[in-house]
């Protein structure tokens, strides 16, 4: 349309753009690894520490943190340490679970709102209807009237975070239907779904890597919130979100019931976010945009 | 110490009394008393409903006719004085002077009636009375009459009911209300009454003292005896959690917190200007069995498991504090007329290797058995340390955690686990619950469609029979024991110990009555 | 400092004047030693193709450089004697608006969306004259408006910028910069992004300010027609170094630098092909399109925008057509519309026997294979995730091309358009904008189609690389022997590539025949207007035979 | 304006009407039965089937359905399942000390995190831009009830300068009242304000970009009008784009921050009708939610026309 001849990006431009990228990669390193850190604790709780995370003192309650209780234990004289190396199994595959979740449901109904008007209508229909319901409200609804167990809980966050994705790739569809590489392929005779998959889905990947790292700490989040409410996992199981919930009553009795979950969850969310971030400034092609506007 | 929003607060409550009351009350400061209740209140009606917080409620705006005294024994409260026929067959009750019900009408017989019907359609003993009664009527408008058709030992025990549900006497209008449907109309001849335009289900329940209440002359004690309104107004402030009041009392915005577990009140020890009272009513953890589905449809299996409970765990696990538990193998409560220790089996420790050998006898099969238990704070401890205790001598059990109305109805079910049925349950009693063999739930041995746990044992019925019809009570006492033995034998359910709770209130709150139900008169506040 | 000269003082003097880039790049500096000036009532051109350092210089002159990224380190900018590599921050807020303004390339978005423009315009005079009094402020932004030549003024400042044509907000942003009679104005391709018509306007616009102001000019352009219409002195730049500088009769016509001759002779100009006999049968046939779009605006009018209006043409096997026009006339919906990437209303598109315009899903999949398009922008036109053999294999082997040969045809398709086969695993942006252009080329014949679309393929590019590409086009026809709908608005262009061209001007098609025919008797008035506004006519007709 | 307005409400319905069937059938689907908490403890089956026919739990599910679009759309949201009272009535009692509390929030949240946003924009790559980041990534990864009781611990328990829970109303007691809202506000706001500060940034940056602040700059503007005049209105847009959907989790914050401190607000309600399993209330809650934000969205889409010459519908 244009008449212009639109300059290709100056060499400093796209400079500029790799410059900046290798500057942030610094968040990626801080976040990647602090995450990595405490995914390998969990992971390894089993061999980091052998006490069982279920055993019951019934006089070693509420013990503070010593050399046999690193970090204390609960109102039921479990071990503090052991459980919230547990809990950080379930809650972190509640995060991974639940943004996978979010991801492939979320692209697979945003690439079908490109397939045609009428089921783009429908579809976003059905979204802004989900997106109206409060997220957290949502999953409290899910999971206390199907019943707390992993299943429920990973979909319950997982459906609040589905109309995000959804309008996320929708907008990447609409988008990117209209540039001319598509329309060539268009051209070409390639039918939509393969269209679709082929050449408008890989476009999505980076805002979705983006997206997805920070609804794994939103789900991560959104774990503990449901446990503090009460509504979370059955309380025998070892969560973050229930761990939390226990120590809410003892908190002014027993801080560190309270002190060494809320760390490792706070520590696993803020290293997702950073990551997320960090991910965000390699990943987004607007940061050549943002380079730009350095007066 | 009084800061600005004390002063505020002080000035704007100075206000409304002159904009609202006006008149030479404005010159008086009336006395708020500002409560953190152990729930919110919802429902109304305590006939509709056993919740503890609506009998509570119900205990400040109702009177009854009789009522229990700290020992446990039914004490006259509206009644004036009352007779028995020889036969035992015929009682006639003559209400006392000067009782009006909120709305000014006089407390009349028929009135009285009206409210022990609608009572005793809902209540286990209130339908036990109903069905030894020939007639109940109206004498006179003071003189309300009870025909029997057959002795009924605990007569004065059925009318001074302590706990849910409680006849509590209403005008006859709206006892008549079905008593399956809420009333509406809040209206009783209580020490307090209750202030419809301020209440916000979940968030705030208002009483003004009843001025026109004439209280008995006697000094209080427990449910029983003066009830004196001390303070002009009480409000009743929901908490969603227990922290959340105890930071409120420390800071002096609210005057008493009315239940508290031992370990939230450790979190107020040495805190500046409150008191803490520990609170005679106790509460008693236990484990039930589901009789109706193998494998503890089996006494040998139930009996394993009682070999290898012991209180002091429990009570150490989920109380901790010694001076808050008490060891007691008593299913009727230690510390009431018919504690005992007949027939106690095992209990204060455990015994692995015995109850690993009766398990052994046993028809078990280590197939998977299920506990259920609801998602609420006083049961928290309980289902994770039977599943130990269980596991320890090889039963192999899973926790089904769910809500509480799921809780409910899923241990009315007497199915197989398959089917959505259980094998057991924990259950947390107050003394008040345990204390009367009649009303005593555990010793509902109905089988199917008894109480949850559907024990079956026609001999237990026919030993409360004996006991409801007699009224002395040594021999009632003796009856009482026979139960308990069989219980223990048959292992109706295991007991897990018995617990205090706390009370804690700001030091110039003064006279908190100490009974096993929370009740406000007497209580002052300076 | 500087002695006066007998020449009068410039206004603008640049010397030596360097601007290093950050380490990594191809090269050390964006410019690298220029030294220029610029005298009252001059216009100096500044003009060299994408990446010659001619807006950098502009940005510099301005001290506009991004921050951090692009710093002057070497050499002096002195505007009316004052160094302003020296000058502070405030120092340079105040010359800014003040003595010396800039007029951008796209008017659209270098005016600020959400203010009124008058409030625009008067804004540099509340900057740089606080104690104007309102009145005044005001009576002067309607004076310059006037001056711009800019309608009814006194409505025309209460709207905002998205409200007004290209050319008006153009105008908009000279009144501005004329708004405190500025010693330089700086203009960066200011004609850039305006339909030819309106770029002539402008044009002449500022020949014509220089004689009522008293300022000098700077411009920035790419294109030696604009430097022929208005340049009193020229400056050629190329890798961020002066080429060649004089005044333009002697820079135009004897270049003294090969680079000059070669950029000067890459210039489009009147050249027309020789006539091809009329086939018997045309290859597509387009009679009586028409699309509408409506939209309903919020006060409840409809509004309707006849995109195509009762559009009719024939194309004959072997012969290229071109569409001319300007923006919004309606050229890229007549594309799509043969792409069936839009839907006509009605009308019909007669192509193989078969009505494209009422053409099943499963028919047009057949037909988009025999009818392949060429884009505008050759660095959006290719999947920037797959390797170009990727995109020249996918279409034949969809089609049921089997794989080895589509890769055999691809790879023999990449010489002839010029790039070597090892072109076949390399991604787009391996490559120059051209050589994009070249494989999309490729791409499209890959699908060895009857007709080519091709939608202004060469208008992204610099203009060496244009007649590159054009040459490209021409050869291609002449040894595969496609039909071609060549849009374009450039007329110089479509002379040269175009057997017979139609004129489009609001969706209609208002004269179509003979290229050269057209051109040398044009029979509409728009024609003839598209015509005159051709920049650098006189380059133009010295081209001509 | 008016026309705009019908035509926004006119595409709000569906939405409405989808949030209302999956609300229904969403609570309607599950285990877990009213009637069952209604008859309580000791009810027996009889009891509860009696219970079940008179709240019409036992007729077919598309009955169900019908009956209760057709209630909704006559502004009958039922009755509470436990306290009997008119699910609009104790949704109505509620809404003040909500609507405060939100309105305090977000007052708070444009205060402090868009001019922080900017700043963080302008100075791109600074370490204020960093501490802003920081801050925003924190104010992410907190939950809000652990900020709610850090702040109850800092500044009630500790410092004893404000109260640990409760609500007064700003019109009974305007001091008062404030006193009560420091620290709710300031735990709902939080993330929010990260969300704010954030997209303000971005969207700065963005705008900064853009060819008009180079022009704003080669008139002469000095920086600090550059920012707050040309950038920061040109990028209201997705700033209050955000706002608008941010609503969403204002309310689910609502819901957290009520119940630390203990504000008998919408939230709390919330709360109670869940775990009570209050369908009625909790249909009433979902709906309403979804007004409140549905309406939020309207008013922002008319905002848009105000602040943006150049939107149209």
């Amino acid at each position: 349309m244009a008449l212009a001849s639109a300059p290709p990006p100056s060499p400093a431009r796209r400079l500029l753009a790799t410059g900046a990228g290798l500057a942030r990669s610094r968040t990626l390193v801080i976040g990647g690894g602090l995450l990595l850190l405490l995914v390998l604790l969990s992971l390894c709780a089993s061999w980091v520490t052998a006490t069982d995370p279920l055993q019951i003192r019934p006089r070693a309650r509420l013990r503070a943190p010593d050399w046999t209780y690193l970090f204390g234990t609960d109102s039921l004289g479990r071990d503090v340490f052991s459980r919230v190396l547990h809990g950080g199994q379930v809650s972190l595959m509640v995060g991974l679970l639940s943004a996978a979740l979010a991801a492939a449901v979320g692209t697979a109904v945003g690439l079908l709102a490109g397939i045609s008007r009428l089921v783009d209508a429908v579809v976003m229909r059905v979204v802004d209807g989900l997106m109206a319901i409060p997220s957290l409200l949502l999953a409290v609804a899910i999971v206390s009237l199907v019943g707390p167990n992993l299943l429920s809980i990973v979909s319950a966050i997982a459906i609040a975070e589905v109309p995000r994705v959804t309008r996320l790739v929708r907008g990447v569809v609409l988008t990117v239907r209209e540039e001319p590489y598509v329309r060539a392929a268009e051209g070409l005779g390639i039918p939509t779904p393969l269209l679709l998959v082929r050449h408008i889905l890989p476009s999505c990947i980076a805002p979705l890597v983006v997206q997805t790292t920070h609804m794994i700490a939103a789900a991560i989040l959104a774990e503990a919130v449901l446990g503090f409410l009460g509504v979370g996992f059955p309380p025998e199981l070892p969560t973050w979100g229930n761990i939390l919930a226990e120590g809410r009553p003892v908190f002014q009795r027993a801080p560190w019931t309270i002190v060494f979950p809320g760390l490792f969850l706070g520590a696993t969310v803020l290293a997702v976010n950073i990551l997320g971030d960090g991910l965000r400034d390699r990943l987004d092609p607007r940061l050549a945009r943002t380079v730009k506007a350095t007066p | 110490m009084m800061n600005r929003r004390d002063l505020a607060s002080l000035l704007l409550a100075g206000l409304a009394t002159v904009t609202l009351i006006g008149g030479p009350a404005a010159a008086a400061e009336p006395k708020t008393l500002k409560v953190s209740p152990h729930a919110s209140l919802r429902v109304l009606d305590p006939i509709t409903t056993n919740a503890y917080i609506t009998r509570n409620h119900g205990y400040l705006v109702y009177d009854t006719l009789f009522s229990m005294d700290a020992g446990f024994r039914p004490q006259p409260q509206m009644v004036q004085s009352w007779t028995v026929s020889d036969d035992k067959l015929t009682y006639d009750f003559v209400l006392r002077d000067g009782l009006a019900f909120h709305d000014g009408a006089p407390v009349t017989a028929e009135d009285c009636v009206a409210s022990l019907q609608r009572w005793a359609k809902r209540d286990l003993v209130g339908r036990r009375l109903a069905a030894a009664t020939a007639e109940m009527k109206a004498v006179d408008p003071r003189t309300i009459r009870i025909v029997l058709k057959a002795p009924f030992g605990q007569m004065l025990q059925a009318l001074s009911k302590p706990s849910s549900f409680v006849p509590f006497i209403m005008p006859k209008r709206i006892a008549d209300t079905p008593p399956d449907q809420n009333i509406t109309e809040i209206v009783g001849s209580g020490p307090f009454k209750f202030v419809a335009g301020e209440f916000q289900p979940g968030v705030k329940v208002v009483y003004e003292r009843n001025t026109a209440y004439v209280p008995r002359s006697e000094a209080p004690s427990a449910m029983a005896g003066g009830k004196v309104a001390k303070v002009d107004r009480i409000e009743w402030i929901s908490f969603p959690d227990m922290q959340a009041s105890v930071n409120a009392l420390k800071k002096g915005e609210i005057d008493l917190i009315e239940n508290m577990t031992a370990d939230v009140k450790a979190t107020l020890d040495g805190a500046a200007d409150v008191v803490i009272q520990k609170r005679s009513g106790k509460s008693a953890a236990t484990i039930r069995f589901n009789w109706s589905q193998p494998p503890f449809s089996d006494v040998k299996v139930r009996k394993a498991v009682q070999l290898a409970v012991s209180q002091r765990d429990y009570m150490d696990a989920i109380i901790g504090d010694e001076d808050a538990y008490q060891i007691c193998p008593s299913m009727f409560i230690c510390g009431t007329p018919m504690e005992s220790n007949a027939g106690v089996v095992g209990t204060v420790e455990a015994d692995l290797a015995k109850a690993k050998a009766m398990l052994a006898q046993s028809s078990y099969k280590g197939e998977r058995v299920v506990l259920i238990t609801p998602n609420i704070v006083s049961f928290s401890g309980l289902a994770p340390l039977t599943q130990q205790v269980l596991r320890s001598i090889g039963i192999n059990a899973e926790i089904q955690t769910m809500e509480w109305s799921t809780f409910l109805s899923r241990r009315t079910l007497e199915k197989p686990v398959a089917e959505g049925g259980w094998n057991l349950a924990n259950a947390v009693f107050t003394t008040l619950d345990l204390y009367s063999p009649l009303a005593n739930l555990n010793f509902d041995a109905r089988g199917p469609g008894a109480y949850t746990g559907f024990v079956n044992d026609p001999k237990t019925e026919a030993l409360k029979n004996t006991f409801a019809a007699e009224s002395d009570p040594a021999k009632q006492k003796a009856i009482a024991e026979e139960m308990q033995t069989r219980a223990y034998d048959q292992v109706f359910y295991i007991p897990l110990g018995i617990y205090n709770n706390f009370a804690a209130y700001r030091s110039n709150v003064r006279n908190f009555i100490d009974s096993s139900i929370p009740v406000f008169w007497g209580i002052e506040k300076n | 400092m500087t002695a006066p000269a007998a020449a009068p003082d410039p206004i603008l003097e640049v010397r030596d004047l360097t601007v290093s880039l950050p380490g990594g790049l191809d090269r050390a500096n964006a410019v690298e030693g220029l030294g220029f000036d610029v005298h009252r009532r001059q216009i100096v051109c500044l003009v060299g193709e994408s990446g010659s350092g001619k807006s950098v210089t502009a940005a510099a002159v301005m001290q506009l450089l991004p921050r951090r990224v692009l710093r002057v380190t070497g050499g002096t900018i002195r505007l009316e004697g004052r160094d302003l590599t020296a000058a502070g921050a405030a120092q340079m807020c105040r010359l800014r608006g003040n003595r010396m303004a800039m007029v951008f390339q796209e008017p659209l978005t270098a005016l600020n969306p959400v203010m009124r423009i008058g409030t625009q315009i008067a804004e540099v005079l509340r900057i740089h004259r606080p104690d104007m009094a309102a009145a005044e402020v005001e009576a002067r932004v309607l004076a310059l408006m006037e001056d711009v030549r800019l309608p009814d003024p006194a409505a025309l400042r209460r709207v905002y910028p998205h409200q007004i044509s290209g050319g008006q907000r153009q105008r908009v942003m000279i009144a501005m910069a004329l708004a405190l009679e500025p010693a330089l104005i700086i203009a960066d391709e200011p004609t850039t992004a305006l339909d030819v018509t309106t770029q002539a306007q402008i044009l002449r616009l500022f020949r014509d300010l220089l004689t009522h102001h008293d300022s000098g000019v700077l411009l920035i352009t790419h294109d030696f027609g604009v430097v022929a219409d208005v340049a009193d002195h020229v400056v050629v730049m190329r890798h961020g170094r002066m080429v060649e500088s004089g005044p333009p009769g002697q820079v135009l016509t004897r270049p003294s630098h090969p680079y000059t001759r070669m950029l000067i002779d890459a210039v489009p100009r009147f050249r027309f092909r020789a006539a091809v006999p009329a086939a018997a049968a045309p290859a597509l046939q387009v009679s009586n399109l028409q699309l509408t779009y409506r939209s309903r605006s919020f006060t409840g009018k409809k509004r309707e925008t006849h995109a195509l209006d009762d559009v009719s043409f024939t194309i004959d096997p072997g012969e290229t057509l071109g569409i001319v026009g300007e923006s919004g006339s309606g050229k890229t919906t007549l594309a799509r519309c043969l792409l069936r990437f839009e839907m006509p209303d009605s009308g019909q598109i007669r192509f193989g026997g078969r009505d494209l315009a009422a053409a099943s899903r499963r028919d047009l999949r057949d037909h988009r294979r025999r009818i392949q398009m060429v884009f505008q922008d050759p660095y959006k036109s290719l999947n920037p995730r797959r390797h170009v053999g990727q995109s020249l294999v996918e279409g034949p082997v969809h089609h049921g091309v089997p794989k080895r040969e589509a890769a055999e045809r691809a790879a023999g398709l990449l010489e002839m358009v010029g790039l070597g086969g090892d072109a076949m695993r390399r991604f787009p942006h391996e490559f120059s904008g051209g050589q994009r252009q070249r494989i999309c080329i490729a791409r499209a014949l890959a699908m060895e189609p009857e007709i080519i679309v091709a939608d202004e393929p060469v208008s992204a590019l610099d203009v060496s690389v244009q007649a590159q590409v054009l040459e490209l086009f021409e050869e291609l026809r002449r040894r595969i022997g496609f039909s071609m709908l060549f849009i374009t608005h450039d007329l110089r262009i479509a002379s040269n590539i175009c057997d017979r061209v139609g004129v489009m001007h609001r969706g209609r098609l208002v004269e179509i025949g003979r290229t050269e025919d057209i051109f040398r008797n044009p029979g509409h008035a728009y024609t003839r207007e598209l015509l005159a506004a051709v920049p650098g006519g006189a380059l133009g007709t010295a081209g001509e035979r | 304006m008016g026309y705009l307005i019908l035509k926004r409400i006119a595409a709000a319905v569906p939405v409405v009407l989808v949030v209302a069937t999956i609300v229904f059938f969403l609570l309607r689907l599950s285990p877990g039965d009213p009637a069952m908490v209604l008859a309580g403890d000791m009810a027996s089956p009889q009891d509860v089937a009696e219970i079940r026919a008179r709240l019409g739990l036992d007729r077919p599910l598309p009955v169900q359905y019908a009956t209760w679009l057709g209630e909704m759309a006559r502004g009958n949201f039922g009755v509470s399942i436990l306290s009997k009272q008119p699910v609009l009535d104790l949704i109505r009692a509620r809404l003040e000390p909500t609507f405060v509390l939100a309105f305090c929030a977000i007052v708070l949240t444009v205060l402090l995190a868009v001019p922080l946003g900017a700043i963080a924009a302008w100075y791109h790559n600074s370490w204020i831009d960093r501490v802003v980041m920081a801050m925003s990534v924190a104010g992410f990864s907190i939950p809000a009830f652990v900020i709610g009781y850090l702040l109850i611990l800092g500044f009630s328990m500790s410092l004893d300068l404000f109260p640990s829970q409760g609500y007064v109303s700003p019109f009974d007691d305007p001091l008062a009242a404030a006193r009560h809202l420091v620290l709710p506000s300031l735990t709902l706001a939080v993330v929010f304000m990260a969300l704010i500060a954030r997209v303000t940034r971005s969207s700065v940056l963005d705008v900064l970009g853009e060819d008009f602040v180079r022009t704003a700059r080669a008139k002469g503007n000095v920086e600090r009008r550059v920012l707050w005049r040309h950038a920061l209105p040109n990028a209201a847009i997705p700033i209050i784009t955000v706002i608008g959907v941010g609503v969403a989790l204002l309310i689910s914050g609502v819901v957290v921050t009520e119940s630390v401190f203990n504000i008998p607000g919408v939230g709390l309600l919330t709360i109670d009708a869940i775990l009570a399993r209050d369908y009625p209330i909790v249909q009433g809650l979902i709906l309403f939610f979804a007004l409140v934000f549905v309406g939020v969205n309207l008013l922002i889409d008319i905002i848009y026309v105000v602040v943006d010459p150049r939107i149209r519908y």
